[in-house]
């Protein structure tokens, strides 16, 4: 009963916060609902067992990520969103194939919806521990290879936003 | 060295080109290079005739290496006595190509002469692959060089002529590939024997759906190529465009691939299909025959009007192949032989013309007779040769097509016979309006007369046309076996038969006895009856 | 007690609303939240799973979504600042240069 | 325990905590004002009440019932949300600080933290407070962030832009300040690091497990988050007067200054408990007996004098260092904090791995 | 040492990352102005080592390691190298390039290393998460070299476009493989397999959740795949990005993460067994006829070389896809080989188009190309070589690459797609044409008179080894494609693999054939 109105009220924060941000004409309005609809799903996180990446979501989106972000709005100065007309194309061929993939998501999970059962609170819980384990073992090659993926995000971010000298 | 002599034959051209790459850029070791190279060329061909077996009917020299196992294609050559001929023609043409281009080729010569080796190459690489992939390596690999050839040295409009030609055959030749990689599916071979006898065994599946569809394929990319009656157009565009050795290639070899194909392919490997599309393959023809001739009658200009009367000409080869008779396959063997020459020859007249004059409009011209007699009287038996005037190649050509047509269909015999006498005016006419009269334009007075090489290079083909047309069994007599050979899987009229279905091809029959028993004399006690 | 269909369906109609704020948005760094939303819907999924598998691995997905997604924006960002020097403009139909 | 126990308890927890932080952020700004007038030969506030000791009440008063100015040109939703922001999300770090041992009223067990999280049975550590701790304090750049964006005025903005750029530099370094201590506790739980560093001061992290190291660049790290000299870029009065609140007044600004008061709070709180054993007596090896009471009350007691020291330690540095130039800013955590802080996972890790 | 931890089935991307490192650290002890062309050469070491170790790994027994994450065998080595040998012939042919454009090596270079450690990466990983992570670190590596020429709006231009549309389609992607993990329970791809087909999970025996979810992860993954390699309807992207990118630079990217995706795309429908229905036929089939049609209409109307060759690899992309739809036992291989010799044709046409910009990128419209055959023979005809491969004449690569690949579809009777893919070849060599014409039957546009085009030894290199590499797919074959049949066949039976992941083998029926519902295909 508790899982159920927690999940509904985080659920309908995270929609609303998503919906805003597709509303908003302001960047940073955006920007504010996302950081809203991260920390909700963060909330659904902890509903769901999973406690550490909560935390990290936390940290890590909405602490450094959406930081980013607000801080490049700010820097850029960007001003409320012109509206110009977009590409047709993208709303001809993107809203049909969009709502056609969302019934089609909705077909494939309301089909397994027994199947998928249901989640309790607390009946699967991760300690950072068994995570940090996973993530040395059987994880240690991606683990591994995000080092050079971060490596490249670096130079690129370097790169691209030095000045000219 | 009878296994290698095609593979030489074919690459030496190659050889030679890559060569001319690394020569330095003097215009005079070039010339001389790229002649002795094809002159090279010749006389390694000059062996196929020379050692040739009359016994067997088959290919000859064949050579038969693996040359990619998956796809599983060979690098099978060889050559029966159809292809022997036309190898010969090319090898032949190519130096008198590069003779006349000596002057008028003017900047990146190199390029020129590397070109034309490649596209010699090509031209005798599809004349002798018996593997269809090979063939088709070398049919599209003729393209390219001849686009650029007409593209680069041709005249104003080249670019569109270039690109015309290209698209044309390009796009037609893509259905070929599309029959070929089905036949290959459908036998796991390109070699064009292999493939020939499962379709004669019926042992390819599905194959009674898709033969019309293969047929088209193939038929398409040979029509576009000879060029039949409505996929005619970009010939005049590349004809008048192109530079003089382009088109002397051009008519001379290239159109002659789409009849070889023809022939080689549509004929011999789809024999039901062949004969159910003859009529209206020989209405084509027919209408290619009249429609070219009368363009030709209209043409203000030298080279289209030879460029028309390419069509018609050819139209004579289509037309003989399809009637399935021996007399008329032989002698749209033999008048591709034929065409090949006196047409190169008169392409290359034409551009002595218009290396003195830089015109090619009729009206330009006249009386040159009295200027340049060496040259007047040299196009006038290349004239008379294209004619088909007796004596001269033409007229063993036209006159097998023409009784092979009669002893098929009488109408399309009529109606063939009437395309010569078309041909026979616009010819005349052309040489009377220019050569005969009053010199009406005073630069025409000063034109000097065909120099040395002019000569070198004209002489040769002059005496060719004499001696096919005195000579002929010489090449009958190779001709022959491979045309009965080919035609044997389809209904061929045999000689029995013939006497009894119609008083042309009976007279074929007597002329073909007498040819095959080297009795050259015998050609001339037929009644000329085909003339006026 | 909460089916677990009902995160899934979450996680799809975050990944929609994304998607079709990609589609209609026109300022680059709102374009770009929505990739980053699309990829939070992701995450809701991966954790969803999970949940369902009782396995560790699905979470562990997360952190690598994530630290793609915190790459993403430190190089995504760089770029429209390269982007605004050149053309002082966030609005992408106005980064028209290049005609589409 | 029940459902009920547990909120009543919460609910008094909350309340005895909330206000003894206000109180002291009020007497530590008043602390501030004397000690740093100390040290510049002047006398401080002396003139409302014994020694100025009611100064705090009067400045609050005067907060309250100043006229609440909104600029014309600013972004009024978020100029309004912005302080509100960074006072809350302030007050939220400082309730997963546990500040001593675990009591027991009435047959309860009570831990001496806001938020044990009630676990259908019982009360229970949150077993990654640490991590809370830090989102909580990422986040907070967005009051600070969204405070000089909205005010619509040049030197906030920049204020605000340096803040961003700031935090974010230095958030990195204090983050991997912090792993040493993790690999040595082993644990996320605040009530489990200080619990590892029991028993003798040796055991605390700063002296006796080598991370002074580690010390040195969280605090450093730390006074860049709070915005404190010589990290007081983002609210440099000579440069940018004040920046990302210049164009705030009375509550609003009372609002950013508790909350910066608040951080500076938390800062310490964590400074104990990771690297100085937390409520753990100094004299602990010693086992000096004690009255019962005395027992009961000694870590609490403890832990605030250590965390005293700390905000002392924040009121001395203001006093004697001069700002950083901005580019130095970043060069230092960049540059400098950010190996050292990596070094110093490694040795530890090492260390660790070797004694293993 | 665990034995899971073989760190020979990594050695390329060892070996790329450590050049990588290298060369960012030396490049700042390298004085300021002087030309970088000393770095280049380091990195082109870099990648010859790449290639070295990539080669030698074909001499350890195939396997997987990592706890199943990457799988060495010969489907890997081949595209390991191909892969570095593109990135090899990039950095050759950017000698020049960066000298012109003023552009440090330390970062381009390193990118370009790091970016081929992703590409390989893809190859040899047979886990969904490392996938995603290798396709991450290949794509971010190129959206940041396409924004190289930062003074040049249209470089950031593509470079912005480049990456939302990227990072948009890898969010589909990992939406993929979070459904694929929802629905089978493990994103390892052969145990995805085991799972598939029989029904059960490895590890706990746990039923599938349900094989439509398994259908909608897969058409996700391809949506994310297609865009990665350009297939329509996902393609919008490609014109604009290739012609504001620097031109080596989309050399590299037209071809590496091109095959790389590829690569991963035979992977996850082929290796882990999804064929079983084929449910994703039509998807590709559409896809496949969308890409050529649209490419080559499109590749008709334009006027720049650099969008030309964008439309055209999107063509490509659908001749490709079209061995998709044919049956696995003829159509993989076909695939790897057009990606090989795509790869070769491509990366020449486009070091071709790098040198002929010249600084600033300014000589880049078909007209521009006016009498280059005089004014620059030899770059000329190599172009010429390329184009006529692109055509796919006779006795170049792109030839076979299209034989083998309709061969394969006839094969599978996918008679329509065929027809499809060969009026789509001829109407494609019209604009390839053009650019032919245009060299050698133009004039030299008046007023530029004789420009110094002298092929630097970078460049020259480049050149010679794409062509010479074209020629020789199209004379010989026999050799790659003996490769890719062994890497097709190494993909094929992942029954036999099964046996390591705890699950009951079943082979695969050895010759597939397409379901009886496309039939109407014919």
């Amino acid at each position: 009963m508790l899982h159920q109105v927690l999940f509904i009220i985080f659920g309908v924060v995270c929609v609303a916060g998503a919906l805003n941000l597709l509303l908003q004409r302001h960047p940073i309005n955006s920007a504010l609902s996302l950081i809203v609809v991260m920390g909700a799903l963060a909330l659904l996180f902890l509903l769901l067992g999973a406690e550490f990446v909560a935390a990290v979501q936390v940290i890590v989106y909405a602490g450094a990520v959406m930081v980013l972000f607000v801080f490049v709005i700010m820097l850029l100065n960007a001003g409320v969103e012109e509206h110009t007309r977009g590409s047709r194309v993208a709303i001809f061929l993107g809203i049909p194939g969009l709502i056609a993939f969302f019934i089609f998501m909705c077909w494939a999970i309301g089909s397994n919806g027994s199947a998928l059962g249901q989640a309790r609170i607390g009946s699967f819980y991760v300690p950072t521990q068994e995570l940090g384990i996973a993530l040395f073992r059987e994880f240690l090659l991606p683990f591994e290879v995000t080092s050079v993926l971060i490596l490249i995000a670096i130079m690129g971010a370097v790169v691209l936003a030095r000045r000219e000298r | 060295m009878n296994d290698w002599i095609l593979t030489l034959i074919t690459f030496v051209p190659t050889a030679g080109a890559l060569l001319l790459m690394f020569l330095p850029r003097n215009d005079r070791v070039l010339k001389w290079s790229a002649l002795i190279i094809s002159i090279i060329a010749f006389i390694f061909s000059l062996h196929l005739p020379a050692h040739w077996s009359s016994g067997a009917h088959g290919f000859q020299f064949a050579v038969d290496a693996q040359w990619i196992k998956s796809p599983n294609i060979h690098y099978h050559m060889a050559v029966d006595g159809i292809s022997v001929w036309l190898v010969l023609l090319t090898t032949f043409l190519t130096p008198f190509c590069v003779l006349i281009s000596w002057k008028s080729i003017h900047g990146a010569t190199k390029e020129f002469f590397v070109l034309m080796l490649v596209l010699e190459t090509a031209m005798i690489g599809v004349f002798v692959s018996l593997d269809l992939f090979l063939f088709y390596v070398f049919w599209e690999g003729a393209l390219i060089p001849m686009a650029l050839i007409i593209g680069m040295y041709g005249h104003e409009r080249r670019v569109y002529a270039a690109v015309k030609f290209f698209l044309y055959t390009m796009v037609a030749s893509v259905f070929m590939l599309a029959s070929i990689i089905w036949l290959y599916v459908h036998t796991g071979s390109f070699d064009y024997s292999i493939i020939q006898n499962a379709i004669q065994n019926h042992s390819i599946s599905g194959f009674g759906n898709a033969a019309e569809l293969l047929f088209f394929g193939f038929f398409i990319a040979f029509a576009v190529k000879v060029p039949l009656f409505p996929f005619h157009t970009w010939l005049p565009d590349a004809h008048v465009e192109a530079p003089t050795a382009g088109s002397v290639l051009l008519a001379g070899v290239l159109l002659k691939m789409g009849v070889y194909g023809l022939l080689r392919f549509n004929v011999t490997l789809f024999p039901d299909q062949a004969h159910e599309h003859a009529w209206w393959i020989n209405t084509l023809a027919i209408i290619g025959i009249i429609y070219g001739a009368l363009v030709a009658l209209v043409q203000p200009n030298m080279k289209k009007l030879v460029a028309y009367s390419s069509v018609s000409h050819l139209g004579f080869c289509v037309l003989g192949i399809f009637t399935f008779t021996q007399a008329g396959t032989d002698g749209a063997v033999y008048q591709m032989l034929n065409h090949g020459v006196s047409t190169g020859a008169l392409f290359m007249l034409l551009g002595m013309l218009y290396e003195r004059r830089h015109t090619y409009e009729i009206k330009e011209y006249g009386g040159l007779a009295s200027p340049m007699p060496v040259y007047s009287t040299l196009f006038l038996m290349i004239t008379l040769s294209s004619v088909g005037l007796p004596l001269f190649n033409g007229f063993v050509g036209e006159f097998l097509v023409l009784s092979g047509a009669f002893s098929a269909k009488a109408l399309y015999g009529i109606l063939g016979t009437t395309g010569v006498i078309w041909s026979a005016g616009y010819l005349l006419w052309l040489y009377q309006r220019t050569f005969f009269g009053q010199v009406t334009q005073p630069v025409n007075a000063s034109l000097h007369d065909a120099d040395g090489r002019e000569r070198v290079s004209l002489i040769p083909m002059v005496a060719m046309a004499l001696i096919m047309g005195v000579a002929s069994p010489l090449w009958i007599r190779m001709i022959d076996p491979a045309v009965e050979h080919s035609l044997r899987p389809s209904n061929v009229i045999s000689a029995e038969n013939a006497t009894h279905e119609g008083d042309g091809d009976s007279l074929a029959r007597a002329f073909l006895n007498s040819t095959r028993t080297a009795r050259p004399e015998a050609a001339a006690s037929v009644p000329d009856i085909t003339r006026k | 007690m909460v089916p677990l269909s009902w995160y899934l369906t979450l996680g799809a109609i975050l990944f929609a609303i994304g998607v079709a704020a990609f589609l209609v948005k026109r300022n680059i760094i709102t374009i770009f939240m929505s990739i980053e939303l699309m990829l939070n819907a992701v995450n809701l999924t991966f954790v969803a799973f999970a949940n369902h598998w009782h396995q560790v691995s699905g979470q562990v997905f997360v952190f690598f979504v994530m630290v793609v997604a915190a790459a993403e924006a430190a190089v995504g960002l760089a770029i429209i600042i390269a982007v605004f020097r050149t053309r002082e403009t966030l609005n992408v139909d106005q980064v028209n240069l290049l005609k589409l | 325990m029940s459902l009920t126990t547990y909120i009543i308890f919460a609910i008094i927890k909350l309340a005895i905590v909330l206000f003894v932080l206000l109180t002291a952020v009020a007497y530590i700004v008043l602390l501030e004002r004397k000690v740093v007038a100390r040290m510049q030969n002047r006398w401080g506030p002396n003139r409302v009440g014994p020694f100025g000791l009611l100064q705090p009440l009067a400045d609050g008063a005067k907060f309250i019932f100043k006229e609440d100015i909104i600029p014309d040109s600013v972004y009024k939703p978020l100029y309004i949300a912005a302080p509100m922001i960074a006072l809350i999300l302030a007050l939220t770090s400082i309730s997963l600080i546990p500040f001593g041992e675990n009591w027991k009223i009435a047959g309860y067990h009570v831990p001496l933290e806001i938020t044990a999280f009630w676990n259908g049975n019982g009360i229970q550590d949150i077993n990654i407070g640490l991590l809370i701790i830090l989102g909580i304090t990422s986040i907070g750049v967005y009051g600070v962030a969204l405070s000089g964006w909205s005010s619509n005025s040049k030197y906030s903005l920049l204020g605000s832009l340096r803040a961003s750029a700031q935090l974010m530099s230095y958030e990195l370094s204090l983050g991997l300040s912090l792993v040493g201590v993790l690999l040595i506790s082993g644990s996320l739980s605040l009530r489990q690091i200080v619990d590892s560093q029991g028993g003798s001061i040796v055991n605390w992290n700063f002296f006796g497990r080598l991370q002074f190291i580690a010390f040195f660049i969280y605090i450093m790290a730390a006074y860049a988050e709070t915005n404190r000299i010589p990290f007081d870029l983002p609210e440099a009065e000579t440069e940018l007067v004040a920046g990302y609140h210049t164009e705030y007044s009375s509550m609003k600004f009372a609002m950013f200054f508790m909350a910066e008061y608040c951080n500076m709070v938390t800062v310490a709180c964590l400074a104990t408990i990771l690297f100085f054993g937390g409520w753990h007596s100094p004299f602990e090896a010693l086992h000096i007996a004690a009255p019962a009471l005395w027992i009961a009350i000694s870590p609490v007691f403890w832990f605030v004098v250590k965390v005293f020291f700390f905000i002392f330690l924040y009121i001395w540095i203001r006093g004697t260092l001069p700002r950083f130039r901005y580019d130095q800013l970043m060069a230092f955590g960049w540059k400098f904090l950010l190996p050292l802080s990596i070094a110093n996972i490694i040795v530890t890790s090492l260390v660790l791995a070797l004694r293993s | 040492m665990n034995p899971q931890l073989n760190y020979a089935l990594l050695l390329p991307e060892i070996v790329l990352t450590v050049w990588g490192i290298l060369v960012m650290v030396i490049e700042p002890l390298l004085p300021q102005r002087s030309t970088q062309k000393g770095l280049g050469i380091f990195a082109f070491i870099g990648t010859l080592a790449a290639i070295a170790a990539s080669l030698w790994q074909t001499t350890i027994p195939a396997g997987t390691g990592w706890f199943d994450m990457i799988r060495v065998d010969e489907f890997s080595i081949f595209f390991h190298v191909l892969i570095c040998c593109i990135s090899a012939v990039v950095i050759l042919a950017s000698f020049e390039y960066l000298d012109s454009q003023q552009i440090r090596g330390g970062e381009y270079y390193g990118l370009i290393l790091f970016g081929t450690v992703g590409m390989v990466l893809m190859s040899s990983a047979v886990e969904l998460v490392l996938i995603f992570i290798a396709l991450e670190i290949s794509s971010i590596s190129t959206y940041v070299l396409a924004g190289f020429r930062r003074r040049v709006a249209t470089s950031a231009e593509s470079s912005i476009k480049y990456f939302l549309l990227g990072s948009f389609a890898t969010a589909f992607f990992l939406y993929g493989v979070a459904l694929m993990f929802g629905a089978t329970g493990s994103t390892s791809i052969y145990i995805i397999a085991s799972v598939l087909q029989s029904g059960q999970t490895a590890g706990t025996g746990a039923p599938l959740l349900s094989h439509g979810l398994a259908y909608v992860a897969v058409a996700l993954m391809f949506v994310g795949i297609g865009f990665k390699v350009a297939s329509a309807p996902f393609h919008i992207w490609t014109p604009d990005v290739y012609e504001g990118a620097p031109a080596p630079v989309v050399a590299l990217m037209s071809t590496g993460p091109k095959a790389a995706a590829f690569a991963v795309l035979l992977r996850i429908l082929f290796g882990a067994a999804l064929n079983t229905g084929s449910g994703w036929f039509w998807l590709v089939w559409i896809s496949a006829a969308l890409s050529m049609t649209l490419g080559n209409l499109g590749a008709l109307l334009q006027t720049n070389v650099k969008r030309m060759l964008a439309y055209s690899s999107i063509a490509h992309a659908g001749y490709l896809l079209v061995a998709f739809a044919a049956r696995r036992d003829i159509g993989i291989a076909a695939a790897i080989f057009y990606a090989a010799s795509y790869a070769a044709m491509n990366v020449g046409a486009f070091a071709v188009v790098s040198h002929f910009a010249r600084s600033g990128e300014r000589y880049v419209s078909i007209t521009d190309y006016s009498g280059l055959g005089k004014r620059s023979p030899v770059l000329a005809i190599t172009l010429t070589i390329f184009m006529l491969s692109l055509i796919g004449i006779p006795a170049t690569g792109g030839f076979f690459a299209k034989f083998y690949v309709f061969n394969a579809a006839l094969k599978s009777d996918l008679v329509w797609l065929t027809i499809i893919g060969l009026v789509n070849s001829a109407v494609a060599a019209y604009y390839y044409l053009r650019l032919v014409v245009v060299m050698y039957m133009y004039e030299p546009q008046t007023g530029e008179g004789k420009l110094e085009l002298r092929t630097a030894p970078g460049m020259a290199a480049a050149l010679v080894i794409t062509a010479a590499l074209t020629i020789w797919l199209g004379v010989a074959p026999g050799r790659v494609l003996d490769y890719a049949r062994r890497g097709a066949d190494h993909l094929r039976p992942a029954a036999q693999q099964q046996s390591s992941f705890r699950s009951p083998a079943s082979g695969y029926p050895q010759d597939v054939r397409i379901p009886q519902h496309q039939a109407g295909d014919r």
